[in-house]
């Protein structure tokens, strides 16, 4: 069956025309390495600084605080790896959260074995962490707090402001994980006390591949690529400048449309949240209720499995996810599901509806429709629906 | 690289490339940062700088910045050729690639050096000028964009 | 003035139409995260393994020795970093030459700081190492040999065969940046024992920001990026599919037209090297006059300055370089020049013209036909020059 409705745009999203259209040109006319000197060169040197200038503006930085790297992932590694090398002499303490992705946690277990503390700060059922707690768990040689401003499962939009508060008053920088927050959120790194920041093209009608990471002025940190003088020598590798060219141009445009955009998917994810939780018993919403990413539905439905629900609903032409799309290869039960408090079984039930611009209000009928027959079909198969049936009865 | 049409303009047509063969000073100075070399004649009549002749083995920066500063030293006195600067020839030329800022010491240095040549030759002092160095970059300690 | 005569594919090159057109459906139709269930990611996921494939035919490797990254840095960067913390145990040696390209010289300075030894071994005046000497150099400690395929400014071609015989006869892992190498030349990697491979993909008709590694089966090494579980765990990130089949496309590509495509390019380069060194007084001819790349020509003329010679063949359309494109910020004079022992002033005046593809013989007749008199013009200028031409008169 192929795909009609992709609810899916937390995992990534398709490119925006207006992105493919302006990239376009980079791939066999102006192909010239942005390190050279001659004319054609010069087209991939002034695309490289107008997109700079675009991403920059997006998150109220300065054009010379952003580098471009490959991707979310690329950027978390070297926001953490790349201050505590910075930082070691300083301190060896981390205070990140227990919800950040793999992308954080598995880097911050890397640093644990070369011999920095790594504080995984818990959560409360909504996701998000306390401020109290946070500031207990600062130590004297504590260098970095990195907490991702909005989850990728759950939509929980973390007080991003009041933790740069807190950190810049103790004197310690503060990275914050915002790929599924640049473009859907509105961001100021400086009102926002933010000292590096990831981002992630793929999940703003960029293409995959892309990415960036804001550093402040005057910020310490080693680079995770050597090589080449690229990116003032804090990123080797020849410039990616037709991914750089979408970046900056999907940055561009999603800011400019923020507020529009906003308004429309709160209220289809909202119709849709309260749709499925009024039809379908036994669900219940993740994550907070009105703190969170303006396109995220995150519900678990208690008795069923997870990809058996991706199934049917795939067979329907509905692409949806269960937990992050990232470690779906892996079979453990979400680690930010668990860290919400769901119990195993629950956690297993868990489906993720991410919206973004393609998705239309028909189709959040359409799901609505749908949804209580493919929970009921997986429930009537359920030996622990079984159990509850049989109380009720 | 981007040089601004004002350098490009004096690179790909120099002015005042050459020699002069009775010069009253030569000044040859290099730029260890880059290995980069310039050679300025002058003929100097009556305290006042009649020519100005150059050769530059270096980047399109150091060939515009020679080509400027002999242009903007033509016709004046000593005393108002020492106003050459660097920071005047880069001005005259509407600027130049923060890289590219050191190429331009090598013009204002080759003048200097010219100058002092001049001086010892006809035994006269120079207010205000310093004999020449070796290595431009020693004098000008750079900004260099890391 | 517009580039007409594009002779810089060392620094990089144009997409080519064939790879263009089948990654174009990757962007906005199959745009579907590698890693999910749903039919629309079906696509990528077969995408992703058929690229593998290819890539991996390329070089006579298996499809599930390759892991893709964002290019030809990020890969060497992996490739010592990686060898060298997962072997930390065995040794702490490791070498390397004089001439690798900075994505190895950097992280070898890196490992340095990290407590490893690294011996940079020296290359005759044609570029290359010697293998007595490299056997020499060998301790009980060493741990990995990283050697480059073929040089990106002079095009040498290392003894890469014999290399990796000593290397596994000594019991020592092999390394080689082919990132010029890929697609140019022939390429076994068990013929030839090579354990890890760098490529990327933009010097080969792919796009930039995509390339890969390939780690033979069994071979201990850490990821560079953590995170999500992509690529068998060892490097993480959402899968940048329109990179990945454009790489895998290219590979296939210029593997196919390598027999046809080498002789024609070997019949230019000559025709190039021979007339500039015939037609230019005090011109010598850098690199090995054989065991060179196909279309590497790269030529130092006494008395000028390389940057000069640039602006000149510019205006006149013609795009080049002198010294690698990656590091003409910098202000030193190449390395690898002054490895093979040029003086300063003469390794200054180095034009590297390479040739791909799309040069053709008339444009190699209208290079010959100009240079000698951007030469002359710039001779004439020149300080150094006045004394020799003095000297003959
Ligand atoms: C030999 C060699 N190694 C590594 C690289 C780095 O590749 P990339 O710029 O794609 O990261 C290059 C090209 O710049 C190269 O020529
Ligand atoms: C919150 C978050 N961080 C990091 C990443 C990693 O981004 P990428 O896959 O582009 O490397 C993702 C997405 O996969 C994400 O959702
Ligand atoms: S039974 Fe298949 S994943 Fe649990
Ligand atoms: S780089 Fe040497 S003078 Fe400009």
């Amino acid at each position: 069956m192929a795909t009609k409705i992709y609810m899916d745009n937390a995992a990534t999203t398709p490119v925006r025309d207006e992105v493919l259209d302006t990239i376009l040109p980079y791939f066999k006319e102006f192909y010239g390495n942005a390190s050279s000197v001659y004319s054609i060169a010069k087209e991939s040197k002034k695309a490289l600084e107008k997109a700079r200038e675009q991403v920059a503006k997006g998150i109220g930085a300065k054009a010379e605080e952003i580098y471009f790297t490959a991707g979310g992932s690329e950027s978390d590694n070297m926001a953490l790896r790349g201050v505590a090398e910075a930082l070691a002499k300083k301190g060896n303490h981390i205070i990140t959260t227990k919800i950040e992705h793999h992308a954080i946690l598995h880097t911050g277990e890397y640093l644990e074995k070369q011999g920095c503390e790594v504080t995984y700060l818990p959560v409360d059922e909504f996701g998000k962490i306390s401020l109290e707690e946070l500031e207990k768990s600062i130590r004297p040689e504590t260098i970095l707090i990195s907490v991702m401003f909005a989850n990728n499962e759950i939509g929980t939009i973390q007080p991003i402001a009041e933790i740069g508060k807190l950190a810049h008053e103790k004197g310690i920088l503060f990275h914050t994980d915002a790929v599924q927050a640049v473009g859907h959120v509105a961001i100021d790194v400086n009102e926002m006390n933010i000292d590096l920041l990831s981002m992630s093209g793929h999940k703003l009608g960029a293409p995959k591949g892309i990415g960036a990471i804001y550093i402040r002025k005057g910020i310490p940190i080693l680079p995770l690529i050597f090589g080449g003088a690229q990116e003032k020598k804090k990123r080797a590798g020849t410039e990616n400048i037709p991914g750089i060219v979408g970046l900056g141009k999907a940055v561009e445009l999603a800011v400019s449309e923020m507020e529009t955009e906003t308004k429309r998917l709160i209220h289809l994810r909202d119709k849709l949240i309260n749709g499925i939780l009024e039809k379908v018993p036994h669900s219940r919403l993740n994550g907070h209720p009105t703190d969170r990413l303006p396109g995220n539905c995150n519900i678990s439905f208690g008795y069923i499995e997870g990809e058996s629900m991706l199934l049917l609903l795939d067979a329907m032409g509905v692409a949806a996810s269960s937990g992050s799309a990232c470690t779906s290869g892996s079979l453990d039960p979400s680690h930010v599901l668990m860290a919400i408090g769901l119990p195993h079984e629950i956690a297993h039930g868990s489906l993720r509806l991410t919206l973004d611009r393609g998705n239309t209000e028909e189709e959040v009928d359409f799901i609505l429709e749908k949804i209580p027959d493919v929970v009921q079909k997986l429930r009537d198969m359920s030996p622990l629906y079984e159990e509850v049936a049989n109380k009720k009865a | 690289m981007e040089y601004s049409e004002k350098v490009m303009d004096h690179f790909m047509n120099p002015r005042n490339v050459g020699v002069i063969e009775d010069a009253s000073g030569v000044g040859q100075v290099g730029n260890a940062k880059c290995g980069d070399i310039m050679k300025v004649y002058l003929k100097i009549e009556d305290g006042r700088i009649e020519d100005a002749k150059f050769k530059t083995f270096g980047c399109g920066a150091a060939v515009a910045t020679s080509s400027m500063a002999t242009e903007l030293v033509k016709g004046k006195t000593i005393q108002e050729a020492l106003e050459v600067t660097n920071k005047a020839v880069m001005e005259a030329l509407d600027g130049l690639p923060p890289v590219k800022v050191h190429c331009s010491c090598l013009a204002e240095e080759a003048l200097h050096a010219a100058l002092w040549d001049y001086a010892e030759k006809n035994g006269v002092k120079i207010e205000g000028l310093k004999p020449p160095v070796d290595d431009v970059d020693e004098l000008h300690h750079m900004e260099n964009e890391e």
